[in-house]
């Protein structure tokens, strides 16, 4: 145990013999200077270590002047106030270590004296027992920031400064007034005594108004809405190591000591006004953030935000009636909650120091600048923004559990809050993505690197309390998997050995789920998943590829993430992976040509995310298991998630630009399985909860009709689309909508339809974007009338992607009329008839679309540049034939999958297997009809090749000309390009269905976003940047605060 | 086995000369109604024949060499996945191939086969037909799968036989009268089907030169020509199956199928040329309209 | 409008801490803990001046902080006014004789009458602070009559970090044979009511004199030597 | 009583100048106000009718001496406060002067870059 | 009694005085104004028996704080526009 008088003491004689120093020998102050704060944090940190290991049993109480606390003053240090030291000094040592290093402002002495007193002053803060003791250490600090936001002298440091310096003023002047009359009412200015006479039933009249008087000066230096421009100013004004020890460091102090203050003073109506005022403090800067330009403003309404919801976690606290097992929720989420911030902020705030403008545009191109500055970046964003598995992910999903127990509102005003969060962290984060070229950035980046090191390495930590509240436990095999993924990144100098190193892993991988391949929905989607990785793996053979170095991490991500969605037990385990996965291809994606469909995917998948976690929020039990008697609401918020991942209409703006512009060796995978995590998801909600639903039919028809409409409306879209990618993007958006229309049916036919979609889905979906990919490749463009005519250069590929489009359009011999013919007598079984005519007629245009591809790609005229053009590299050729065996196997033989998904059927005993037999002559028997796939295989097959001999013997002489010699109204072409017909091709249809296609969808969601980003516009004109209005605003609110909450 | 397989055959050669013949009297009786002589009605047969023997075919790769058989195979599959005489032995063809649903999905199979090879040769007109094809296809599939989905519902079965089954017991029986506003929306889809007049854009024989084969002759040609005709025996068949009761014998077939066979053809000499998307807004409305009727019936009198 | 909105504003805080304050009565006894310093201050600190005990010794620790807020200050607007490019007002000239002979003679009379004040800060009214003050006025009068006048800049840093670090020193002896830090027991308390009483107090309040009076020389220096500018 | 309502109204006239005053200098001007408004409400808030300093150079005073003092504690804190004031008031000046030597105005309109 | 009258005088001083330095233009004479206050102030407190305040804010309060006002104004502009 180390006295904690010993930290103050010891660094204020340091700062005083850093001014001896200064006058003398300026160069040795940092011999002083930089001792103390190591000191500080190591006896900061030994006495949390003391608290941890138990070895300090209760908080420590040191009397000054030797006098028993209410006559003197006390220090009292505890768990949370070591913890809190601990970190302060943490901060401190970064930032001082960062400004180090670029230099401090001469005299460098002083500013060593104030950094040091702020830290001090933070520290005192928390350590004191004594009001009035506080207010003098809130002097100490709010001075020292006076002077350290100044420091840079530039003009905004300025201003920001002077704005602080009179809000601040005020604040103070409200808690010496608070103090001195509280000692005036209590006869005491000792917390502990004060806390002890309230919890004795002492009372006063005026005891409420003294107590507001207080937190009102507290909760303007916890910056709550609308009184925090000033320390907006202050994040974007000033001195970027300044604004990270504020924001990192002494803020939190504050914070400690409004909820000390707030539970001594106990008054009824406090968890009301935190509640209120952190919860709107965190809404609406989130919100407030949307369109800010400039980058360290961004990061300062960011800030606000996360002390917001602090501030809203302590309102938890201080409610009477939180459960116990709730308030040692949020007691750790609010742990983690510091934790995250300081440190990803500190690390933000940092790194922003080593970037030279302020604005979001000057930060185009960092992340390509340097590894180090990408990885602190994207830790701490992912960290910050609330992403797994960092330790904000955890103290938010903490938190809103807790806030369940309290009110759904709370936990819909955390999630709204999230989102918007997310919205523009990640708009920041492609943003500055953008652009090809480099970014010119310091190198002082080992201090945030430390920092966001430092959230990783609080993964564990944070992970345990989270499981230890939640009972939550994540399969370990996939955990280890994730771990080994990442470290692949390591392997970055070389792209084949980060290749051959996945495909390895993705087998031991294979190896380790080996147990969990059961014959029932988790286990037939993990066979999907493993089986289809490593396929799809091998095709992102890299070759010559630019592929960046976190591509096969983020791939592997992805890949195990999915296992372990699929494995999970509880809803808990699955919104983690959910969440990982989100990330992973969301960085996939944004690796690729589309950073702002990356963005629009982050956001939709967040939305979709977070309404997933109120649902879960919502439910008895976190098991997955059956739900009883649920609400409608809670299918649909369960369901959105997956609904997202599916693009359902109308969620399915991101899906075009996000599948079409992925880095193309990700989009099979994109497509071939990762959409089917939402058919899995959705599978559970139906399962588990639609089930029990008083309104089952209904809500299963809802998303029926979602289904056929995302079928119809994508393949018509599709049809249109001029770029090979994005059209096969709309493709395979249609498939899954049918795959969902399956499930909604929630017949055992109509499942075994989805579920036989899903894997044939992959099977030709997956083929046909690995042939893109190739192509793409090769000929350098997605873009359809810049092709033609392949056949002759890539005769494989188009052999295989002949096969997979006919599978695709459902006709007969192949794999893919199976599953029509499935859905198709479930929905008439079921008697969903005008669904089944929109699915029919949607498979109908499918065949528009079909014919495109084909004939764009690879028929029609080869173009003069694409003569040199070779057939797609071997791996992929490889990938091709793999593919293409399951679809001519599964036209002839369907109950290879039928069988096994009977039995995955049987498992699932809430639907019973489906009503099929099979006989010799008519194949597979519904109640309906019947479809014999072996002999229409053989049928075909035979006829084929008996025509085409009779067709060799019989005809004449067959003579092969050159492409342009065709019948051209007498003329002879010059060029290919003026024979091709590959652009327009549907322009005919298009004048008869434009009434249909007008983006409605994209318009509404954008109208909103547009509106919503123009009223936060507005609203934060309410921070005028006018000292005498934030000073009025101030007034305002302590009088407000006043006013509403004496009682 | 082989028995069945050989009977087929016998009927698969038949259809193809019943759709040659049919060809050709369309064609007299159209040259007749604009008072032309018009060519004898065996003339296809003579054009066949003439294809056939064409001593040099000009290829464009081999998805243009494989067009044809593709064709063929596609529409005396489809053919042959119709009962010509339901529950007669010899005439009731492969219908254990599959029901309803797999015939409608076949169908498509030997059009895909011939759209991929004329889109090979490299010429434009032949896309361009494709595509109007595909498009027209979207337009007039709406009301015949309106119809379709009501018989199917109706009949509760997806099988021809079950569907001509439920029609048995008089001609009252027949869905054209039970359901006449589904049959109404086929029979119109019918004329899209049949590339006729009002709808013949497609073809377009004046513009692009007959569309999708523009490109092709001779052997090739015949083969084409030949899938072309058993596919429209094909549909008339299928028509006679859903609406018209079927048939107890060879001889009803023909009459129905003539029948059927007549009706496009009286529209297509009375009514000028739609665009494309005239064409598919037309079908998108009123045979639409039509079968939704009997769709909405079906499904409130269930 | 603007105006009309302020006052409003502060009326009604006015009436909320008229609220507060009218319920404690004007000039009503009622003690809280300083009844114990009122009662047993002498007792346990020889002090005469209460205030003086309750400053230095009951809330040394509050004294401690308020230095360094003063040390900060005094830092900060060293610091930030290091590179001020203030206009010049200051003239360059010293000023008029009088006010020169005045300054002379007051000069040492105000230093020795604040350390007279920080010395007797346990006896009589004032200490530290105030004796502070008054050896900075004893500066200030210089200042202003010399423009060459330059109090040693770092005689003034080294008298301010040595009486800071004096207090805490002081703290950690008592700390260390005390048993608590600035505890009041490491030296004999004396008689009461006389100079060498009190403990540390007298120490304490004398490195404060110290501390203040070159801190707030040094200010003020700082503030009118803040002319860097080139002219 | 008096007392209190005049240091409640000094504050407000404080305040007030930071709330209207268009001008720097006026609002630290009215800080400063404010402070001396707080330290004299505090020091009326410790004052006992009819008792005497809290300095017991007398020895009657020794015996009974809560019956015959004010209130000392106040005086304590107005002591710190007044201190920690002036701190806060030269910091503030010294900004003030900093911001006027850059544009060279005191006027507050100029000093609203950051905002929004 | 004159004495409370007296104080009751210097009250109303301190406010009159009060608003002249928040009214006034020039700052020097509102710098000044707050000083007197200060002085004023510190003869309340000898009334309210708290000598060492008194003191304190005389020499602080009215001293020091007038000294470092009357610096920064010169060191800036006189007039308030």
């Amino acid at each position: 145990m180390v006295n904690p008088i010993l930290i103050i003491g010891i660094t204020l004689g340091s700062a005083f013999l850093i001014g001896i120093v200064q006058a003398f020998r300026p160069r040795w102050t940092g011999w002083i200077f930089y001792p103390t704060l190591v000191f500080d944090f190591l006896a900061s940190a030994v006495n949390l270590y003391g608290f941890l290991s138990g070895s300090i049993g209760k908080p420590i109480m040191v009397k000054i002047g030797g006098f028993p606390p209410p006559v003197g003053i006390n220090l009292l240090v505890g768990k949370a106030e070591a913890a809190l030291g601990t970190l302060i000094f943490a901060v401190a040592l970064l930032g001082a270590y960062h400004w180090g290093r670029r230099g401090f402002p001469q005299p460098q002495g002083k500013i060593m004296v104030l950094f040091l007193l702020l830290a001090l002053g933070a520290a005192g803060i928390s350590f004191t027992g004594d009001f009035f003791n506080l207010f003098v250490f809130v002097e100490i600090t709010s001075i020292a920031s006076y002077g350290l936001v100044a420091s840079s002298r530039r003009e905004e440091a300025l201003e920001a400064a002077f704005k602080y310096m009179v809000v601040g003023s005020i604040s103070s002047t409200f808690i010496l007034l608070g103090v001195v009359f509280l000692y005036k009412a209590t006869g005491s200015l000792n917390m502990l005594d004060i806390g002890g006479k309230i919890a004795g039933g002492f009372s006063s009249q005026v005891l409420g108004l003294i107590s507001l008087l207080i937190l009102a000066g507290l909760l303007v230096e916890l910056e709550v809405f609308p009184i925090n421009g000033w320390a907006l100013d202050i994040y974007q004004g000033a001195d970027p190591v300044v604004v990270a020890l504020l924001a990192g460091a002494a803020v939190k102090a504050f914070y400690l000591v409004y909820l000390k203050t707030a539970s001594y003073l106990a008054l009824p109506s406090f968890f009301k006004l935190s509640l209120i005022f952190g919860g709107g403090t965190y809404l609406v800067s989130q919100f407030f953030a949307w369109r800010q330009e400039n980058a360290r403003r961004l990061l300062g309404y960011s800030s606000v935000g996360q002390l917001g919801l602090l501030i809203l976690a302590g309102g938890l606290l201080l409610s009477p009636s939180l459960p116990a097992s709730s308030r040692a929720m949020v007691l750790a989420a609010v742990v983690l909650l510091i934790l995250n911030h300081s440190f990803s902020k500190s690390s933000l705030f940092l790194l922003a120091d080593n970037v030279k403008g302020e604005k979001l545009e000057d930060w185009k191109g960092v992340l390509s600048s340097s590894p180090v500055f990408r990885f602190s970046f994207t830790t701490s964003v992912f960290s910050v923004a609330g992403l797994p598995p960092f330790p904000g992910f955890w103290a938010k999903l903490l938190l809103v559990m807790a806030a369940a127990r309290f009110s759904p509102w709370l936990v819909a005003l955390i999630l709204a809050g999230a989102l918007a969060e997310v919205v523009y962290y990640f708009r920041f984060f492609y943003l500055v993505s953008l652009g090809d070229k480099k970014a010119e950035v310091g190198n002082n980046l080992l201090a945030p690197l430390v920092a966001s090191l430092f959230l990783v390495g609080a993964v564990p930590l944070a992970y345990k309390m989270a499981a230890d509240k939640l009972s939550l436990t994540l399969p370990g095999g996939v955990l280890v998997l994730l771990g080994l993924s990442l470290l692949v990144y390591l392997l970055g100098f070389s792209r084949l050995l980060q290749w051959l190193a996945s495909l390895g892993l993705v087998a031991y991988g294979a190896y380790l789920l080996l147990p969990f391949l059961k014959a029932d929905l988790s286990g037939f989607f993990l066979g999907l998943i493993l089986a289809g990785a490593a396929v799809l793996l091998l095709a992102t053979y890299p070759g010559a590829k630019n592929l960046s170095s976190s591509f096969y991490p983020a791939y592997l991500v992805v890949v195990f993430s999915m296992a372990g969605l699929v494995l999970s037990t509880t809803w808990f385990s699955l919104f983690v992976f959910w969440e990982i996965m989100s990330w992973a291809s969301f960085l996939l994606i944004n690796m690729g040509r589309g950073k702002k469909a990356a963005w629009i995917y982050a956001v939709l998948s967040a939305a979709g995310a977070y309404a997933m976690l109120g649902g879960i929020s919502l439910l008895p039990s976190p098991y997955i298991s059956s739900v009883k008697s649920p609400g409608p609401w809670l299918a649909l918020l369960l369901s959105l998630g997956f609904l997202v991942k599916m693009a359902t209409v109308p969620l399915h703006i991101w899906a075009r630009d996000a599948y079409g512009e992925s880095p193309d060796d990700f989009t099979p995978l994109l497509s071939g399985i990762m959409s089917k995590m939402g058919v899995f998801g959705s599978a559970l909600v139906f399962l588990y909860v639609v089930i029990n639903l008083s309104s089952r039919s209904s809500f299963n028809y809802l998303l029926g009709w979602a289904g056929v409409l995302t079928a119809f409306f994508m393949t018509l879209l599709a049809v249109f689309q001029e770029d090979l990618k994005k059209l096969l993007a709309y493709s395979s958006v249609a498939q899954v909508g049918y795959i969902l229309l399956g499930l909604a049916l929630f017949t055992p036919l109509g499942w075994t339809a989805a579920l036989y979609h899903t894997v044939n889905h992959f099977f030709f979906k997956g083929l046909l974007f690995v042939a893109a990919a190739g192509i793409v490749y090769r000929v350098g463009t997605s873009y359809l009338p810049h092709m033609g005519g392949l056949i002759r250069r890539m005769p494989l590929t188009f052999f295989a992607s002949l096969l997979a489009v006919i599978a695709l359009a459902g006709v007969p011999p192949l794999s893919g009329f199976a599953g029509k013919w499935l859905l198709y007598t479930a929905l008439i079984e079921k008697g969903w008839i005008f669904i089944a005519v929109v699915a029919f007629l949607a498979s109908t245009l499918a065949f528009l679309y079909s014919f495109k591809i084909l004939h764009a790609v690879f028929l029609g005229q080869l173009q003069e540049e694409n003569c040199e053009v070779r057939e797609v590299p071997i791996p992929v050729a490889v990938v091709e034939i793999i593919l293409l065996i399951p679809l001519v196997v599964l036209g002839a033989f369907p109950r290879l999958i039928l069988d096994p998904i009977t039995r995955v059927l049987g498992k699932v005993t809430a639907l019973g297997i489906p009503d099929l037999k099979y006989t010799k002559t008519l194949g597979v028997v519904s109640r309906l009809g019947h479809w014999n796939a072996l002999f229409l295989m053989v049928f075909f097959a035979g006829a084929f090749i008996l025509a085409l001999i009779f067709f060799a013997l019989t005809s004449a002489r067959v003579k092969l000309v050159g492409q342009m010699d065709v019948g051209y109204s007498g003329e002879v072409p010059r060029s290919p390009e003026d024979l091709h017909f590959g652009y327009g091709m549907y322009d005919h249809f298009r004048r008869a269905v434009k009434w249909l296609i007008y983006p409605l969808a994209t318009r509404v969601w954008r109208g909103i976003y547009e509106a919503l980003g123009a009223v936060a516009e507005m609203g934060r004109r309410i921070y005028t940047g006018d000292t005498n209005t934030y000073a009025a605003y101030v007034i305002g609110i302590s009088l407000l605060i006043l006013l509403i909450f004496k009682g | 086995m082989w028995a069945k397989i050989l009977y087929a055959f016998l009927t698969l050669i038949g259809g193809i000369a019943y759709g040659l013949l049919l060809g050709g009297i369309s064609r007299k009786i159209t040259a007749r109604m604009q008072n032309r002589r018009g060519p004898t009605v065996w003339q296809n047969f003579i054009d066949l024949w003439k294809l056939f023997r064409k001593k040099t075919a000009i290829s464009h790769g081999v998805m243009f060499y494989l067009a044809p058989m593709f064709r063929l195979v596609g529409g005396a599959g489809t053919f042959l996945l119709v009962p010509v005489v339901v529950g007669s032995p010899y005439l009731s063809n492969f219908s254990f191939g599959g029901d309803l649903i797999v015939l409608m999905y076949f169908m498509v199979l030997g059009c895909l086969g011939m759209a991929l090879g004329a889109a090979e040769s490299g010429h434009p007109h032949a896309p361009i037909g494709v595509t109007r094809g595909l498009s027209q296809m979207a337009g007039y599939e709406l009301p015949f799968i309106l119809s379709v989905i009501v018989l199917m519902v109706a009949d509760k079965t997806a099988t021809l036989e079950g569907i001509v089954r439920a029609q048995q017991g008089g001609i009252l029986h027949w869905h054209l009268f039970t359901h006449p506003f589904a049959a109404a929306a086929a029979f119109i889809s019918l004329l899209g089907m049949m590339t006729s007049y009002p709808f013949q854009v497609v073809l377009a024989p004046q513009e692009i030169a007959v569309g999708p084969p523009t490109e092709y002759s001779s052997t090739f040609l015949s083969y084409m020509f030949s899938g072309r005709s058993v596919f429209a025996v094909a549909k008339y068949l299928l028509f006679m199956n859903l609406f018209l009761g079927g048939a107890s014998n060879l001889l009803w077939a023909f009459v129905k199928t003539f029948a059927i066979f007549l009706w496009p053809l009286f529209i297509t000499n009375v009514f000028p040329r739609l665009r494309l998307e005239q064409s598919v807004l037309f079908f998108w409305t009123w045979p639409t309209f039509l079968g939704l009727v009997d769709l909405l019936r079906i499904y409130l009198v269930r | 409008m603007r105006k009309w909105f302020a006052l409003a504003l502060l009326i009604v805080l006015g009436f909320f801490l008229a609220e507060i304050a009218s319920s404690f009565p004007f000039g009503q006894e009622k003690w809280g803990v300083s009844k114990h310093y009122v009662d047993r201050g002498i007792e346990e600190n020889r002090g005469a001046n209460l205030v003086t005990s309750i400053v230095v010794n009951y809330r040394g620790f509050d004294t401690l902080g308020e230095v360094t807020v003063l040390f900060l200050a005094a830092t900060a607007l060293a610091f930030l006014l290091s590179t001020c490019r203030c206009r010049r007002k200051y003239r360059r000239w010293d000023a008029s004789l009088i006010l020169k002979t005045a300054s002379e003679t007051l000069y040492p009379l105000l230093i020795l009458f604040g350390a007279y004040i920080f010395i007797h800060g346990h006896l009589t009214p004032g200490g530290g602070f105030q004796g502070g003050t008054v050896i900075a006025s004893a500066v200030m009068l210089m200042l202003l009559s010399y423009f060459s006048f330059h109090p040693n800049h770092r005689a003034l840093s080294t008298t301010e970090g040595l009486a800071g670090l004096a207090f805490v020193l002081i703290g950690f002896a008592g700390l260390v044979w005390g048993g608590s830090f600035l505890a009041n027991n490491i030296l004999p308390l004396g008689q009461w009511n006389r100079l060498f009483s009190a403990g540390v107090i007298p120490l304490i309040y004398v490195a404060v004199g110290f501390k203040v009076g070159a801190e707030l020389s040094g200010l003020i220096t700082d503030m009118l030597k803040a002319t860097k500018e080139e002219e | 009583m008096a007392f209190f309502v005049s240091s409640i109204l000094l504050i407000l006239i404080g305040l007030y100048a930071v709330l209207v005053k268009r001008n720097i200098m006026k609002i630290v001007i009215g800080l400063s106000l404010m402070d001396t408004g707080v330290n004299l409400l505090i020091i009326s808030l410790g004052f006992i009718r009819g008792r005497t300093a809290p300095i017991i150079n007398t020895r009657d005073l020794l015996v009974n001496t809560s019956s015959k003092v004010v209130d000392p504690l106040p005086q304590a804190l107005v002591l710190t406060a007044i201190v920690i004031g002036v701190a806060v008031t030269a910091v503030a000046l010294s900004i003030v002067m900093l911001m006027y030597s850059k544009k060279k105005t005191l006027e507050i309109d100029e000093y609203k870059e950051l905002k929004w | 009694m004159i004495l409370e009258y007296f104080m009751l005088f210097l009250l109303f001083l301190m406010l009159a005085l009060g608003i002249y330095a928040v009214e006034t233009r020039d700052l020097l004479a509102s710098v000044l104004a707050a000083g007197f206050i200060s002085l004023v102030a510190s003869i309340v407190y000898l009334y309210l028996q708290a000598p060492d305040v008194a003191m304190t804010e005389a020499a602080i309060g009215a001293g020091l704080t007038t000294l470092i006002f009357i610096i920064a104004v010169r060191k800036t502009e006189r007039y308030e526009k």
